[in-house]
């Protein structure tokens, strides 16, 4: 029996979501904000591991969910990062704020 | 056959469409006959529901009904199933007006005979107004309705879009727009009803309202919410009409839409907001309706000077028209608001009549814009000697929307007022200046273009025998209804009956 | 026969389909159909006239559409009153048939005019024949169309489009009165019926105020029809129309509607006394006004036109002084010697193609006819004794009297005076004299041009003997067997009164004597004695520059707002939302910056938003 | 206070340090390495929470394959070695909605617990994940490797030259 009440996982998984998530709105090198959004998805995956042990009906599926998440975490890095240096290569930046191309 | 008449007839222009997709689309000739062939069709099948329809029947005739859509809501009391019907069906009113659709669109389509290009396009659409028409006027819940109502919209919006003249865009975005306000208010209302009473059925409506306050409060209807709704159909059906505010983009449309489409705008599309007014408003919060009467006379009375007083300057025969449109409406309001047997059969006569002068003087102008290129009224005068027919038409028409007797128009405008004259005296008497503002500007308008010294009018013709057709067959039917004003009323009168039941006049 | 009476107006409503038909031709022969059919009516008229006279009427009704119970019916009714109306339109019309073949030869549209007198004629019979006010309501407004084709007969003349517009205009103004008083008084009787309206009359089921009301109101519409002051500017205008058309519709007929509109609703006046003081003021106050117009006129026709609204004015003072059969008779004699002085002014028009009289002078040398027809058309309405003129006028001047309105009565003999006055300063500055203008070619009518003035003239002299004093009051016997019930017994007032009026019109015609053909007073005498007031009269009273200075003006000006209106409140209000919606769409729009991140910050705000909202309010589940 | 406590309060307040690192520090290159030990960390928590399995996968691929990718990635783009900061207002209006958001969501999860722990999950952890995957969840794995599959072919041809692009700058 673990002493640690459910409430303490969860709130650690906010504070680390919430800190991803302001450094994706705020940071200007896309690489960073691309590692923010890794810092939210591992906020997610607490989320899930934790209610896998603390739940009215426990099983193994919300690590095995965890393990999917980190996956397709994976997976967008890879592809994040290939779209990144194409776009380096044609824009010589990484800044987002100066891709706006969605705007025209 | 009978069970289904209905439906084929709404959905008969729908052959025109057919055949137009296999025509060629630079092949003028064949496309303009099919349609008018196309439009044939409606009238002919509108004739054969007339042949089957009882005159004296009471309620509605040839319905049918099938169930179409259908949800459960979850509820705490458990599911609810709210179906949705496809219903049609025809009482008087709406088979007078059906055939006034079918009648107007016939001759609509000879008369575009003079759009220039894009027939094909033109027709197909031409086609499917005509479907969202008559299927307004058969529908027989909100739902179906709404969904005709709409449909008429579009191939409008395309149709002054396209096919207009110098400020087409802004004319059909401003019909658009307007319109779009008006079936937003009207969708809201008719959704509400739907959640109050879970019914769509305009006779399950009528029935659910005019039960006693203590069992709509179960349902949660007050007399507030009864009194909204109606101010809510209201304000969307005088959008429709158009009631003094609301009425700049119907002037636009005037102005700017091909004459063949103003015919039917004029002619028809506006009636819906008169059938609205009295189906919904009168028909579905009859009491409500009673209270507000006054309000609804005094805009009438207000459409009818205003629209009056500002057809008198114009300077544009096709403006000229156009407020005249605006006055004439006021007489539908004039006629509802005066909640008896002479008043409301006088709108519903006016709303037939109008349909057809309209339609003449519309045809008229569009022939004579086509002749000259023009409809200021300054390049006009003495017309009558180079195209004495197209003269003597125009007065004719002229004389019947100032309500000359024997013409549509008096028996019309001579009930309206009637009506009001039982109920609010002084306010009728005020609309009868309108009478005479009328003779003024339809006199200024008829007397500038036929009457006076000659102007030189590079393509004076007289009219072609295609033109004569729709011209003599609305003068006909003008006169016809202004001397025998029976056929018509007898056919109302069931309809009207039961209206007047709910007013209790 | 009386049952065939509504064949009568049908006849010149199929000339009219006919002639409409074919308005093509060129051929003046198509005239002779106008002509055959209103024949066939005019001997159906007196046929039934006869009848009428021995003593039968007949009513005849169906209903023509429902209103939830009630029925609106369409019949014919014949009774003296319609029936003597019947045979003067019918006469007048056929004489003026016959008269406009040679009057309208050569002119172009020549069935046309004959298929608007055909339609005038159905309108004007089937008003008299008409057995309700609405069926009359109708009648008078196609009255009233057929006298805006003929008016406007010549259109391209911009003054005829003019005249056209204003008669109908005007007109129309007096018919709304006449509309709203009918109406009034349907939901008053629940009824249109002449019959019972009277009888809801006679039992007092309508209050008193309300009686007056839609008395008035109908007179309002009489006022406009038959060119009362203050609506009597059309009439004059009206003159644009081919003569024939003025002799028949503005003299004879149609401006006599308005007269027996009220003789017609005659129970109704009489119940109310309000009502009859009103006819008989407007009548007299018009009768001398039109009359002090008259004197100054120059146009032949106009000076005619005045004259008219001038005697219109006398019969209506007749009706409102309780003189029921003085109206009538003075309606019927008037008929006769206006057509007749129409026609023959006709003739004098055809003949030197000018209507203003300076350049007329000497023409009784060369129209041998037409000359002597004139002077006793103008001795009739003059009043010289024996002629119809004088008993009619004689017998209104005498009830008037009776009924105690002696300032009216004293207006009526000025008015007589003037009368003669201006009617003789016509003849001698037509007849005789120096020609003032060029007269080659001058040469009298065409025999079907002189026949109707021959007859019309017969019937000016005699007519008068319908009621006399002195050889019997035919027409008062003949008229109380009708439904209206004659107020007090013929009264004749003292014996003076004939020789009062006989003097005011002999003086009347000496004076025109003395100035215009023995040159013993200064033609402009009164020009020069009185400048001020001859200005305002030979301007006729500036009616027309007031009317078009405040209500002319003052609807274009309403109606010029009334654009403005349209253009900058309603359309601004317009154009204040759309105005709005584009603000806000801008604002909008500046959002969309192509920034993923801003984009995100605005979907995090909305997501706090939605998350506050289910925390606060507890959410769907709670 | 007992040892797992302690452990748990370490790993937090590690994992929390990395992560305000991230935001505060100003060369990409630190950031990065700061959010190692915040993975690292939170492959710990994962210990805790008795998923050993979740939690060597977490340093395999976190602290070793996505950092590295990462830092790659920023080697491969030039950049200002000083990161350069927003527009205040939009730092504080960004910064206020999270706070919102933290707080709302704080209030909802403080008290929340329901009374019941999966005591044996950490027998055979890595058996039962293996038996689960190749049973229950065998569709979805290997739809799995479809998409990493489909995301290595796609960030190959994404980040690949064009050779139209190269025989141009020859």
């Amino acid at each position: 029996m673990s002493s640690i009440p459910l409430a303490a996982y969860l709130m650690l998984a906010l504070i680390l979501f919430c800190i991803g998530l302001f450094g994706a709105l705020t940071k200007r090198n896309a690489v960073i904000v691309l590692i923010s959004i890794e810092l939210m998805l591992n906020a997610v995956n607490i989320n899930l591991v934790a209610f896998a042990k603390y739940s009215i009906n426990p099983g193994l599926t919300g690590q095995i969910f965890s393990l999917f998440t980190i996956t397709v975490a994976a997976a967008e890095a890879a592809v994040g990062l290939a779209i990144l240096i194409a776009l380096y290569r044609n824009r010589q930046t990484v800044n987002v704020d100066e891709m706006d191309t969605m705007k025209r | 056959m009978n069970t289904y008449l209905l439906s084929i007839l709404i959905f008969s222009p729908l052959l025109g469409v057919l055949v137009l997709l296999f025509t060629p689309s630079h092949d003028e000739k064949s496309i303009k006959w099919i349609g008018i062939l196309g439009t044939l069709l409606p009238l002919g099948t509108a004739l054969v529901t007339l042949s089957a329809f009882q005159m004296s029947g009471e309620g509605l005739q040839l319905a049918e009904k099938f169930q179409w859509v259908s949800y459960e809501v979850f509820q705490s009391k458990g599911d609810v199933s709210y179906p949705i019907f496809y219903e049609v069906g025809v009482n008087g009113l709406s088979m007078v007006l059906i055939l006034l659709t079918s009648v107007v669109s016939v001759l609509a389509a000879i008369a575009s005979f003079s759009i220039k290009k894009d027939w094909k396009s033109y027709f197909i659409l031409f086609f499917l107004l005509e479907i969202g028409m008559l299927g307004v006027f058969a529908a027989q819940n909100l739902f179906l309705f709404f969904i005709f109502f709409e449909i008429t919209l579009i191939p409008m919006f395309f149709l002054i879009g396209r096919w207009g003249y110098l400020e087409k865009e802004k004319a059909a975005y401003s019909f658009l727009i307007y319109n779009g306000v008006g079936s937003a208010i009207l969708l809201i209302a008719f959704v509400t009803m739907f959640m109050k009473t879970g019914t769509m059925n305009f006779e399950q409506l009528a029935y659910t309202f005019s039960l006693p306050q203590s069992e709509l409060n179960q349902l949660n209807i007050t007399k507030n919410f009864k009194m909204g709704m109606l101010i809510a159909l209201l304000v969307a059906f005088a959008v429709k009409l158009p009631v003094a505010p609301l009425h700049s983009w119907m002037v636009r449309v005037h102005v700017q839409a091909p004459p063949p489409i103003v015919m039917i705008h004029s002619g028809i599309l506006l009636k819906i907001g008169a059938y609205g007014l009295i189906v919904f408003g009168a028909g579905l919060f009859p009491d409500q309706f009673k209270s507000l009467a006054f309000v609804i006379g005094l805009f009438g009375v207000i459409n009818l000077l205003y629209g009056a007083f500002l057809a008198i300057t114009q300077r544009d025969v096709k403006r000229v028209l156009a407020y005249s449109s605006v006055s004439h409406m006021g007489i539908v309001l004039i006629g509802l608001a005066s909640v008896n047997e002479a008043g409301m059969t006088g709108a519903v006569f006016q709303v037939v009549s109008h349909g057809l002068i309209s339609a003449l003087l519309f045809f008229l102008v569009g022939v004579l814009y086509e002749r000259a290129g023009s409809s200021n009224l300054k390049d006009f005068g003495g017309v009558a000697k180079k195209m004495p027919i197209f003269a003597g038409v125009m007065l004719a028409g002229g004389l019947a929307s100032l309500g000359l007797p024997g013409m549509s128009g008096f028996i019309s405008e001579f009930m309206a007022f009637l009506g009001l004259f039982e109920k609010m005296p002084v306010l009728a008497a005020i609309g009868t200046l309108g009478l005479i503002l009328t003779a003024v500007y339809v006199l200024r308008a008829v007397l500038a273009i036929t009457f006076g010294a000659e102007k030189e009018l590079p393509n004076a013709r007289d009219l072609s025998s295609t033109e004569r057709i729709p011209a003599f067959i609305l003068l006909a039917a003008i006169l016809f209804i202004g001397i025998y004003p029976a056929w018509l009323s007898d056919m109302l009168r069931p309809t009207l009956d039961v209206i007047l039941l709910g007013l209790g006049g | 026969m009386l049952q065939s009476s509504w064949l009568i107006p049908l006849f010149p409503l199929l000339s009219f389909i006919l002639l409409l038909i074919l308005r093509k031709s060129k051929s003046e022969s198509t005239a002779w159909i106008g002509v055959l059919l209103t024949g066939i009516s005019l001997v159906l008229s007196v046929g039934v006239w006869l009848a009428v006279w021995q003593g039968d009427f007949i009513k005849v009704e169906g209903t023509w559409f429902q209103i939830g119970e009630r029925a609106i019916t369409m019949g014919y009714e014949v009774n003296p009153l319609n029936a003597l109306m019947l045979v003067i339109v019918s006469l007048v019309s056929f004489l003026v048939h016959l008269y406009s073949k040679g009057y309208m030869h050569g002119d172009e549209r020549f069935p046309v005019f004959f298929a608007y007198l055909g339609l005038f004629s159905f309108a004007m019979l089937g008003l008299v024949l008409s057995p309700n006010l609405l069926q009359l309501y109708m009648f008078w407004e196609l009255v009233g169309l057929g006298s805006f084709l003929l008016i406007g007969f010549y259109y391209f003349k911009p003054e005829a489009k003019a005249a056209a517009k204003k008669a109908f205009v005007m007109t129309r103004i007096g018919d709304v009165g006449l509309f709203i008083g009918m109406v009034l008084l349907f939901w008053q009787v629940g009824s249109f019926e002449y019959d019972e309206i009277f009888a809801s009359v006679k039992n007092g089921d309508i209050s008193s105020g309300m009686l007056t009301l839609t008395a008035l109101c109908i007179f309002v519409g009489a006022i406009g029809k038959s060119g009362q002051l203050p609506l009597h500017t059309w009439l004059p205008d009206a003159m644009e129309g081919p003569t024939p058309v003025s002799a028949l519709i503005h003299a004879a007929t149609m401006v006599a509607a308005g007269v027996y509109l009220v003789a017609a609703m005659y129970p109704l006046f009489q119940a109310s006394e309000t009502a009859l003081t009103v006819v008989a003021v407007v009548g007299g106050v018009t009768a001398i006004f039109a009359a002090s117009i008259g004197l100054m006129q120059k146009d032949i026709k106009r000076v005619l036109a005045y004259s008219t609204v001038s005697q219109l004015g006398y019969m209506m003072l007749a009706l409102g002084a309780s003189g029921y059969v003085a109206g009538i008779f003075h309606l019927t004699t008037h008929a006769f010697f206006k057509a007749l002085l129409f026609l023959a002014a006709g003739s004098v028009i055809h003949a030197v193609h000018t209507q203003n009289i300076e350049e007329m002078g000497g023409l009784w040398k060369k129209l041998r006819v037409t000359g002597p027809l004139f002077l006793i058309g103008a001795l009739a309405i003059s009043g010289v004794p024996l002629l119809s003129g004088f008993f009619s006028k004689d017998e209104i001047l005498a009830s008037t009297y009776a009924d105690g309105k002696y300032g009216l009565f004293w207006l009526a003999v000025v008015a007589a005076f003037m009368t003669a006055f201006y009617m003789f300063r016509l003849f001698f500055l037509v007849f005789t004299g120096k020609p003032r203008g060029d007269q080659s070619g001058v040469h009298e009518s065409p025999g079907v041009m002189t026949l109707p003035m021959i007859v019309l003239g017969v019937l000016a002299v005699v007519a008068g003997y319908l009621n006399t004093t002195w050889f019997g009051t035919f027409l008062s016997d003949y008229l109380a067997r009708g439904p209206v019930e004659l107020p007090h017994a013929e009264h004749h007032g003292p014996g003076w009164i004939p020789i009062v009026a006989t003097a005011a019109s002999l003086l009347g015609i000496a004076l025109a004597y003395l100035i215009y053909r023995r040159g013993a007073l200064s033609r402009d005498w009164m020009t020069r004695s009185l400048p001020g007031l001859s200005d305002v009269i030979y301007n006729k009273w500036y009616v027309d520059e007031g009317y078009d200075a405040t209500f002319v003006k003052g609807t274009k000006g309403l109606s010029k707002l009334g654009i403005l209106f349209d253009k900058y409140v309603v359309d601004g209000l317009v154009a204040a939302v759309v105005s709005g919606v584009q603000g806000l769409s801008k604002i909008g729009s500046r959002l969309q910056n192509g920034q993923v991140q801003s984009y995100g910050t605005f979907a995090i705000f909305g997501i706090v938003i939605l998350l506050l909202i289910v925390a606060l309010t507890g959410g769907y589940f709670s | 206070m007992t040892g797992e406590m302690i452990a748990f309060f370490f790993l937090a307040l590690t994992a929390i340090a990395g992560g305000v690192l991230l935001i505060n520090l100003t060369n990409v290159v630190h950031m990065v390495v700061a959010l190692i030990f915040t993975f690292i960390a939170i492959a710990g928590i994962y210990v805790t929470l008795s998923a050993e399995f979740v939690a060597v996968v977490q340093v395999l691929i976190y602290s070793g394959a996505i950092t590295i990718i990462m830092l790659f990635g920023i080697m491969l783009t030039r950049h200002q070695e000083k990161e350069k900061k927003l527009p205040r207002l939009k730092v504080i209006l960004t910064g206020l909605a999270i706070g919102l958001f933290f707080l709302i969501m704080y209030g909802k999860i403080k008290d929340l617990d329901f009374g019941q722990q999966n005591a044996e999950l950490h027998i055979d952890n890595t058996k039962k994940i293996g038996i689960e995957l190749y049973s229950h969840y065998v569709i979805p794995f290997e739809l799995t490797s479809v998409l990493l599959l489909v995301a290595l072919i796609g960030s190959i041809i994404l980040a690949k030259r064009d050779d139209d692009e190269k025989e141009a700058k020859k």
